[in-house]
């Protein structure tokens, strides 16, 4: 198998990614397109891992994989915490401090 | 003739686990309904998981599967549920902001794609890319004890941090 | 005794008012007389070390550092606490205590608001501090330290007890020197980092001693580095262009700010030039010296021009500086004995003359409550004594003969009939010239000055107010300065007979020069 | 195929003491909050002490002046001179930030317990970044760092601003570290290794796309952390938003945090890749310098003024490292910045403690609230003066020295590039000078708002702070050879 | 030997001004006694001097073998020539007397202070003593009861130390230091009633016009240190004698000094503070604006007389800067004196053409006519100055024509004293100044090669016709016709001044008719020419000149001029002849039977001469002065406080200062921009993030 097939659909995945975090509204949905960078990560470290046949790759996606977990976690209780205060995760309208 | 074989296949699968995680993944970034793009999403991962087995680690991919589809979705859509997004169709989920958001992703695109075909041109992954999880474990303990550790305590506070953060008063 | 000074004498002139200070900070603010007393006793003692200094000092060989200390201070950049004195800093640093002491003095009644004396004199000492250490400090980077410690009470002095536009003057003030002293340090290091010993090793050293006469930069390099210097030490003397601070920071300094700013600080610049920027690079000192002078021969004809357009006596008075300090750069950068003898002659007179001016200033503001020169007038009637004592002070500012001022202008002039060799002569005798017809402004500005403050009646609004002469605290404060303008004016060589072979030495690196080509 | 049998690793405990008696301490707290809802009071101590104990190994470590390994043959974790610097300093820090936040949590309902557990899970966080020499352990360093930062700096529940600060310092933070974590990935496939001295044995010298990338990519990560611009824009608003103490927390221990990474990457790791990362550090060190100062000459926050001020301070600690990059260099730059962060972390904190202090009585950071502190609060105002102009790098206040040594790195290439930064620090602290100036301006020459002359009441702990603040400044100031010979001495071994 | 002494002088005049200053106040007579009790100290130590140099150039010359030859030289009426050798022989050079000590050292050079003593300054110790101890007695009564009295005479004791320190200085440091001096006590005095804006100004024109010369003097100076290395006066003298400087260097230091005499001097066009300095008291402007400060610059170029000598090449005999300055004041000067009604400025103008006279003489090379005309003008012009002073303190005004006229029968004593001295002036023999303004004239005829110098011979001799006419003129103003104004107040009469004012007049008076024998022309030896044989120097240090002796042609032809002066003077004014159209046939009646018919061209002469000289000249030589000089010296300060105001209000506040606020406004400026970046969306910092770090990369991987 050619490494760049892997490597491209990660570089895909990262661009997707950050394009989602950049124009999605929705707190929510800015995590998901979180978690696509993160995957576009993993799919390198793990493509790498085979090319140069060490297990390190996988350590280090697990390593990705639960650090993304907690991110998430925190993540979504911040979200929660902001909805409750403003009703609402518009990030749009999150600018009370600027300048 | 069999690696032949094995090879064809490994393109064929490889090629729809592609399409599906690119699909999925420009679903999730552009679709207009909170939900599908949780779904969306699950399929994403589910084809990440996929060509992590397809490169040979099953561990990590059979990790991803039940991690990311098993745990994180569901709190995505525990976010989605508390945070009383609408379920039905929406139609303002990307701001008017998306020029912006192709302005920065297509550089990056290139530079990305532009990079790795010059460093990586044509280079093979070894047919033989399986590694035992034994191995993955030693490597862990061995080496990497200490982040390992280490990750445990970020878990415990994240995982009470949160809650503080989330609970209502 | 002598011993003891040796190793402890400069070390003391310059922390005792520290001491003072940390005293005072412990002592609470409301005891206002205990304050003014450790004030003056601590400025007092300060003054009597310097004098005992002066008294143990070798004339014979001034142009040698003497009482020198040299204690390991930051190894990690090799420099050294090397601290020592010689003919150039002895007069500056007496000059310096005296006009200390007589502050303190001088601020018994006179409290600019708000008042709160125990900040005021805390402040006062600080500054005593890196005054003195400026001119004893022979280590540059111990040097760049003291010559900053000066600003944040200055800043303070003039920022809190100041004048309508305090703020804008101590801001203006602080940036202007701030903005020299980040190039200075910049060519210090420069220095440090490229100055070559006699057989060509790098010295890595800032101990000023050792990077006399370096070797082994390019020219260009040189010049910019004298550059980065030029910019720091000219804008605290100040220069013509660099000047526009100083007669905000004077108009709104409170009186006693104003008098050590135009006795002291002004001086911290020159000295910089004297013993920093030409001994360690005479070449570019040489390159530089005809553009010195020019800027020198501007600020004498642009600042009497400027004086001669203020409606405000204080501002005046700090033009005044421009066109004196004028006359200083003229000296130094003649690149002579005699230019150089002059200008420390000149730092002195000028310290002492428009010191005695601004306390007049300010004790004529005390009593009219104004400065502006129309409302002012027939002083000379009011408080007769005050007026004698003004126009005095601004003859000796006009450099007239038998006072101190013009052992400051004349040799300056003289000077610059012919600079050092590899100096243009024409172009400093065109210079003579200028500089001499700044004497005619001079002359205008302050007897105009003169004549519409001290002579002539008083106008309608103080007709018939009373107005108390002289008092006591002022007296004792200015009776030693006016003593000082006329002794100096008569023997000229208590300074320069201090001076002469120091600026020699000071001038080694130029002679070497002239004599290679 | 067999499977290999697994030997457990050695490990040296000596060396790995720090973190673990800070780990036991941060789960004490925690039990001791669960325990009993009582004894808040008991709980701020008890953080102090854990770090206080914790500093104790650092020392005797620091005696015995052996580099080790704590993994028996494994350099992806090492215990040098420079981690134990570094380790000391963000341990003193940390016990400075949890003595300016006694009170400060204890006043306005917090969670105390938990807020104590998370300030200390980020200062392992730290201490473990200290040590990290490959990119596993810098990357869960950063994010043990990280995420109870993220968590504290919205601390302040209830309050919108709070929230607002955590959200973005969050997604922000996120947003850093997927590419840093995308350029390690790439660094780890161009070498197959996830150590630093194995990644610069096999980078060698010289660089090529897909390596630069990489390279920028991790850096990017941490620039984020030091707020270098353009990567700076979250610091005003996480710093205005959060709760004080954690601002200073932000503002000095995980700022240091990113830089120590910034050198253990570019000194250990891709030392040999210097034309990648010299010119992007030029470029960072001067837009970071003049951005900040420039928007900090606008500020009518306080806090926010800080917080640019830190920006533009973090583009003084870059600049040494634009002309690190020759062996010649090297020394002196690795000193310049240890120099600067230690004597930054006094100066900032000290800051800080004061801001809060005054905050105490005023309920604001506006900068009117600092009107006429000289008139009630002579004593807070004479050491934030020396704070501000220790800043603004004023002898003899400690900064001066900080400065000098960044001037000197630079000017120590001899290069036009070095000599023309260090110009641009020069005229940048000169522009510096005129924001911390306004600050002063306002306590010393204008006049209390409305008359209010009642003093401040400063309590214990925040005197500590500031009293070790300060007499840490004027000292080094003063005799600056103290940290001198810490920052030569700060070395990274095995490289 | 008292020579050696000299500097008591100045030392005990500057003590008694301390004295006076600080314990004037308490003292009965306010301090008068202590100025008097000073200079007559001084004065006895001149005369003393004086005896001492005396016998000092009798010893040198060694006894009378020497005059006899003078006198039998006289007696053949040999050659000038051979005259010339006689009394070069007969006269050996006599070393002055130089006392010195070491004052300070600078970069090398010595600056030694002390005192230079030969026939100049002894001369100069007589007139300055005399003049000052007369003013001091003079003023007791003159400014009695002023509010400043105390502060009045410690200056006049001031001034008199500096004055002396001058003319004895040894060195140009020393010089320009005392040289200020006088200036600074002239500018005191000048506004010692600073009340009224005028005298202030007066002062305040005084002092800066003089400091204009200055900037002469100080580069001059400096010049001749840097070509001599030396302060020396002797050293300098003696260089330029023995053409050890350059020739160009000497001349452009004449011409910076010559800015200098024109200044202090009064001399065109410098001179207009001079007119004005007249507002100070008037034993003030006796001593300092006649008799001594203001011939500080004639004393300079006497002093430094081989560097003008050799600088302006007077030797050669070519017109030159000084006779032409001196000559354009004599006329222009008297013609000024034509016009005015204030007796003190025409005493004023008197004294700026009499200075004219000096200058020019120098200029024309008869020194020794110079500095005795010096002489003598101190004595009759302080008479004159103080006669008018008594006048003015009985009248209270010093307007002629308003307040005076008549005050002969008031003021008897007054009035002879003033005639002598006025009749002295005008040079009618045998007085004081004929004698003087003869030999000038008379060098001014016989010096300079093809005499080049008649010109200023002609000049001078109009000069004596005009001042005899102007003087006339004042003293009839004065003294004659009827009462004006205050004058003929009948409430209080004028009255004659008290002794104290009165018996200083006696002795001027009697100064102005015996000092004209002083250079007595014939007679035996060890009378004749004793001024010159004293005074002028002989030796290394003084250049040779021509020798001068008396001329009765010119004697008889300046005399005539002065009686013509004052013959037609006296037809107008007290005849009221020439008066409109009319008059003029009645003039020429009063010529012709006056001058017994000489071919009727004295009725063209006097027409044209009184006429004109009366009329348009001196009008417009007034209107000159007032309009054109007085007005350039105001423009120039005037514009220059224009200019002032422009380069600060401008330049200063705008543009410099601009600069540098303009930065700090620009700084903040980008700082309000860019702080458009922090926009407060989280999601816009994003793309900041990203974009920088692909921007960064980007740059990176596609240059590196």
């Amino acid at each position: 198998m050619l490494l760049n097939e892997f490597l491209l659909l990660g570089a895909a995945l990262f661009a997707i990614g950050v394009y989602g975090v950049l124009v999605r509204r929705n707190g929510v949905m800015v995590l998901m397109s979180i978690e696509l960078i993160l995957n576009a990560v993993n799919i390198n470290l793990i493509a790498f891992g085979a090319l140069h046949h060490t297990v390190v790759g996988q350590v280090f996606a697990l390593f990705v994989i639960t650090i993304a977990a907690a991110e998430v976690g925190v993540g979504l209780a911040i979200v929660l915490m902001l909805y409750r205060n403003r009703s609402s995760i518009d990030l749009d309208q999150i600018d009370a401090m600027r300048g | 003739m069999i690696l032949g074989a094995t090879m064809v296949a490994q393109h064929i699968t490889f090629g729809i686990i592609a399409a599906i995680v690119i699909v999925g993944a420009l679903r999730v970034v552009t679709t207009n309904n909170v939900v599908h793009a949780a779904l969306w999403l699950v399929a994403v991962l589910s084809g990440v998981g996929g060509s992590f087995i397809l490169l040979g680690a099953e561990f990590v991919g059979v990790t991803q599967i039940l991690i990311y589809v098993g745990a994180i979705v569901v709190l995505f859509l525990f976010g989605i549920m508390l945070t009383r997004a609408p379920i039905g169709r929406e139609v303002n989920l990307t701001g008017s902001s998306w020029p912006m958001g192709l302005v920065v992703a297509i550089p990056i695109a290139g530079v990305l794609a532009y990079t790795l075909i010059d460093a990586f041109g044509t280079d093979h992954i070894g047919n033989d890319t399986r590694q035992l999880t034994a191995q993955v474990s030693d490597t862990l303990f061995q080496n990497y004890l200490i982040p390992f550790e280490v990750v445990s305590v970020l878990l415990l506070a994240a995982l009470i941090g949160a809650i503080v953060l989330a609970r209502k008063e | 005794m002598e011993n003891f000074l040796n190793h402890w004498g400069l070390t003391l002139a310059v922390f005792i008012p520290l001491i003072g200070a940390a005293l005072m900070m412990v002592i609470p603010r409301a005891r206002e007389d205990l304050h003014k007393w450790i004030a003056l006793l601590t400025s007092a003692v300060v003054f009597g070390v310097t004098i005992l200094i002066a008294s143990y000092f070798d004339y014979d060989n001034s142009g040698q550092l003497q009482f020198v200390v040299n204690r390991s201070w930051i190894d990690a950049i090799n420099s050294r606490y090397i601290v020592g004195i010689d003919g150039i800093s002895l007069p500056l640093v007496l000059l310096t205590a005296l006009i200390v002491v007589s502050v303190v003095i001088y601020s018994w009644n006179h409290w600019p608001d708000p008042k709160n004396p125990k900040a005021f004199l805390i402040l006062t000492l600080i500054l005593e501090t890196g005054m003195i250490g400026t001119f004893v400090a022979q280590d540059l980077i111990l040097f760049f330290v003291f010559f900053e410690v000066v600003l944040l009470p200055m800043y303070f002095m003039i920022g809190v007890w100041g004048g309508e536009r305090r703020l804008y003057a101590a801001i203006k003030f602080f940036l202007f020197t701030l903005f020299g002293s980040a190039l200075m340090i910049v060519s210090f290091i420069a220095l440090y980092f490229l100055a070559k010993g006699p057989n060509g090793q790098p010295l890595n050293t800032f101990s000023m001693l050792e990077l006399n006469n370096a070797q082994g930069i390019a020219h260009t390099t040189q010049l910019l580095i004298f550059g980065g210097m030029f910019i720091g030490f000219g804008i605290k003397v100040p220069i013509f262009p660099f000047h526009t601070w100083l007669p905000d920071a004077h108009t709104e300094a409170p009186t006693q700010g104003s008098v050590i700013l135009a006795a002291i600080l002004l001086k911290l610049g020159a000295y910089g030039f004297i013993r920093v920027a030409i001994p360690i690079l005479p070449e570019a000192a040489e390159s530089w010296a005809p553009w010195i002078a020019l800027l020198a021969v501007i600020g004498i004809i642009y600042g009497a021009l400027c004086c001669l357009a203020q409606t405000d006596m204080k501002r005046l008075i700090a033009f005044s500086s421009v066109a004196h300090m004028g006359f200083v750069m003229l000296g130094i950068a003649t690149l002579t004995t005699f230019g150089l003898n002059a200008a420390v002659m000149g730092m002195v007179a000028h310290g002492l003359i428009t010191g005695m001016l601004f306390y007049l200033a300010g004790s004529i503001k005390e009593r009219f409550h104004t400065l502006e020169i129309r409302r002012l007038g027939g002083l000379l009637l009011q408080a007769p004594r005050m007026g004698w004592i003004l126009g005095f002070c601004a003859m000796a500012s006009l450099g007239l003969p038998g006072l101190a001022g013009f052992w400051g202008e004349f040799p300056a002039l003289l000077a610059s009939y012919n600079p050092a060799e590899g100096l243009s002569e024409p172009l400093f005798r065109v210079y003579l010239v200028v500089g001499a017809l700044g004497t005619v402004f001079a002359a205008g500005y302050l007897l105009w000055l003169l004549q519409r403050t001290a002579f002539g009646v008083p106008k309608e609004e103080w007709e018939g107010e009373h107005f108390h002469d002289v008092e006591a605290p002022e007296w004792i404060a200015w009776l030693p300065l006016l003593l000082l303008i006329v002794v100096i004016g008569f023997f000229p060589n208590i300074v320069f007979h201090v001076t002469d072979t120091a600026v020699q030495s000071a001038l080694s690196g130029v002679q070497t020069l002239t004599a290679a080509k | 195929m067999n499977v290999l049998a697994f030997t457990a690793p050695h490990v040296d405990y000596h060396a790995l003491a720090p973190e673990i008696i800070l780990t036991t301490t941060l789960i004490v707290v925690l039990l001791v909050d669960l325990a009993s809802e009582r004894n808040r009071a008991l709980l701020g101590t008890l953080a102090g002490i854990g770090l206080l104990a914790s500093m104790v190994p650092v020392l005797t470590l620091a005696v015995d002046g052996t580099d080790r390994f704590v993994l028996s043959g494994n350099p992806s974790y090492v215990v040098d001179n420079f981690a134990l610097t570094m380790k000391a300093l963000f341990i003193v820090a940390g016990y400075i930030v949890v003595l300016l936040s006694t009170n400060y949590v204890a006043e306005g309902d917090y969670y105390e317990g938990e807020y104590y557990f998370l300030l200390l899970t980020s200062v392992l966080g730290m201490v473990v970044m200290a040590s990290s020499r490959d990119l596993i352990s810098i990357f869960i360093a950063l994010e043990t760092l990280s995420i109870p930062a993220y968590m504290l700096a919205t601390w302040r529940k209830r309050d919108p601003k709070s929230n607002e600060a955590g959200l973005k310092y969050y997604l922000m933070g996120v947003f850093a570290t997927s590419i840093m974590l995308y350029g390690m990935s790439l660094l780890f496939g161009v070498t197959g290794s996830t150590v630093l001295v194995d990644i610069s044995a096999s980078l060698g010298s010289g660089t090529t796309p897909i390596v630069t990338l990489g390279i920028v990519f991790c850096v990017v990560g941490f620039a984020f952390k030091v707020s270098a611009v353009p990567f700076h824009t979250w610091a005003p608003d996480t710093y205005e938003g959060a709760p004080t103490p954690i601002t200073a927390f932000l503002s000095v221990s995980s700022k240091t945090g990113g830089f120590v990474a910034i050198l253990s990457l570019i000194f250990v790791g891709f030392f040999g890749q210097h034309d990648v990362w010299e010119p992007m550090m030029w470029a960072l060190a001067v837009l970071t310098m003049t951005v900040g100062n420039l928007i900090a000459l606008r500020q009518t926050n306080v806090v926010r003024l800080f917080a640019y001020s830190s920006i533009a301070q973090a583009g003084y600690i870059l600049a040494p490292l634009a002309v690190a990059g020759e062996l010649s260099t090297r020394q002196e730059s690795l000193s310049a910045v240890v120099i600067y962060l230690l004597i930054y972390a006094a100066m900032n904190l000290g800051a800080f403690g004061v801001i809060i202090a005054v905050a105490r009585k005023t309920r604001s950071a506006e900068l009117e609230s600092f009107n006429g502190l000289f008139e009630y609060a002579p004593g807070l105002t004479v050491v934030m003066t020396v704070f501000l102009f220790a800043l603004a790098g004023i002898p003899p206040l400690a900064g001066w020295f900080a400065k000098f040594e960044i001037f000197r790195a630079t000017a120590n290439a001899g290069t036009g590039a070095g000599y023309v930064l260090a110009v641009f620090v020069g005229i940048n602290s000169v522009i510096a000078l005129f924001y911390y100036a306004r600050v002063a301006q306002a306590m010393w020459m204008q006049s209390a708002p409305d008359g209010d002359r009642t003093p401040v009441r400063v309590p214990p702990a925040l005197v500590g702070a500031l009293g070790i603040c300060v007499v840490a400044v004027v000292v080094i100031g003063v005799y600056p050879q103290l940290v001198a010979k810490v920052g030569d001495m700060a070395t990274f071994a095995f490289t | 030997m008292i020579l050696h002494w000299v500097w008591l002088m100045p030392a005990i005049m500057a003590t008694s001004f301390v004295v006076i200053l600080l314990l004037g106040k308490r003292m009965p007579k306010k301090g008068a006694e202590v100025g008097i009790a000073a200079v007559g100290l001084c004065f006895v130590i001149a005369l003393l001097s004086a005896g001492s140099w005396i016998t000092r150039v009798n010893d040198a010359s060694g006894g009378h073998t020497v005059k006899e030859q003078v006198a039998t030289a006289e007696e053949h009426g040999a050659s000038e020539e051979a005259a010339a050798a006689e009394v070069e022989e007969a006269h050996p050079p006599v070393q002055p007397v130089v006392t010195e000590r070491n004052w300070f050292e600078s970069g090398g050079v010595k600056f030694t202070i002390g005192t230079l003593v030969d026939g100049l300054s002894v001369m100069m110790f007589i007139v300055v003593t005399i003049i000052s101890l007369l003013v001091h007695i003079y003023s007791t009564d003159y400014v009695r009861g002023d509010r400043r009295y105390t502060h009045y005479f410690a200056f006049l004791s001031l001034f008199t130390a500096s004055m002396l320190m001058l003319v004895m200085s040894l060195n140009t440091v020393q010089f320009i230091t005392s040289w200020e001096l006088v200036g600074l006590c002239s500018f005191v005095l000048i506004g010692h009633w600073f009340e009224e804006k005028p005298n202030s100004d007066a002062a305040l024109k005084a002092f800066i016009m003089n400091r204009v010369g200055d900037v002469g003097l100080l580069v001059g100076m400096i010049t001749l240190f840097w070509a001599a290395d030396s302060f020396d006066i002797l050293k300098i003298n003696t260089l330029a004698n023995s053409g050890g400087i350059d020739h160009l260097v000497l001349l452009v230091a004449a011409c910076c000094l010559t800015a200098a005499v024109m200044s202090k001097s009064g001399q065109f066009v410098l001179h207009t503070w001079l007119p004005d300095a007249m507002a100070g008291p008037t034993p003030v402007s006796a001593l300092i604006h006649a008799a001594t400060m203001v011939v500080a610059g004639i004393f300079m170029v006497a002093r430094l007389y081989s560097v003008f000598f050799h600088g302006l090449s007077i030797g050669s005999g070519n017109t030159n800067l000084l006779a032409v300055i001196g000559g354009v004041t004599v006329i222009g000067g008297a013609g000024l004196a034509f016009v005015q009604n204030d007796i003190k400025k025409v005493l004023a103008y008197s004294t700026v053409s009499q200075l004219g006279y000096m200058v020019m003489a120098l200029g024309v090379g008869a020194w020794t006519a110079a500095l005795f005309h010096l002489f003598t003008h101190a004595f009759f012009k302080a008479g004159l100055f103080l006669g008018s002073g008594s006048v003015a303190h009985s009248v209270h005004s010093f307007d002629m024509k308003e307040d005076m006229g008549g005050l002969k029968r008031f003021m008897p004593k007054t009035f002879w004293t003033f005639a002598i001295c006025t009749v002295a002036l005008i040079g009618i023999p045998p007085l004081a100044g004929f004698w003087s303004k003869d030999e000038i004239l008379a060098g001014g005829h016989e010096l300079g090669v093809h005499n080049v110098y008649e010109t200023f011979m002609i000049v001078g001799i109009i000069g004596a016709l005009m001042t005899a006419a102007y003087m006339t003129r004042c003293v009839y103003l004065t003294f004659f016709g009827e009462p004006r104004g205050a004058a003929a107040d009948p409430h209080h009469h004028p009255h004659e001044s008290g002794p104290l004012i009165v018996v200083p007049l006696y002795i001027l008076a009697g100064l102005a008719i015996v000092t004209g024998l002083a250079n007595f022309p014939w007679g035996p030896d060890g009378i004749n020419l004793r001024f010159e044989y004293f005074v002028q120097p002989v030796g290394d240090y003084f250049p040779t000149l021509g020798v001068i002796t008396f001329n009765p042609y010119v004697a008889v032809f300046s005399t005539l001029a002065g009686a013509t002066g004052i013959l037609l003077a006296y037809l107008y004014w007290f005849r009221g002849a020439f008066h409109g159209a009319t008059s003029r046939n009645k003039a020429a009646r009063a010529g012709y039977t006056v001058l017994l018919n000489k071919y009727y061209f004295d009725h063209l002469y006097t027409d044209i001469i009184v006429g004109d000289i009366k009329g348009p000249i001196a009008r417009a030589s007034y209107w000159f002065n007032q309009n054109v000089i007085d007005a350039v010296v105001n423009g120039v300060g005037v514009g220059s406080r224009e200019a002032a105001n422009f380069l600060y209000g401008t330049v200063d506040q705008g543009i410099v200062d601009g600069a540098v606020n303009g930065s700090g406004f620009g700084a903040e400026g980008t700082g309000q921009l860019l702080r458009r970046l922090q926009s407060g969306k989280v999601q816009q910092y994003g793309a900041l993030l990203f974009g920088g770090a692909v921007i960064l990369a980007g740059i990176l991987v596609f240059t590196l």
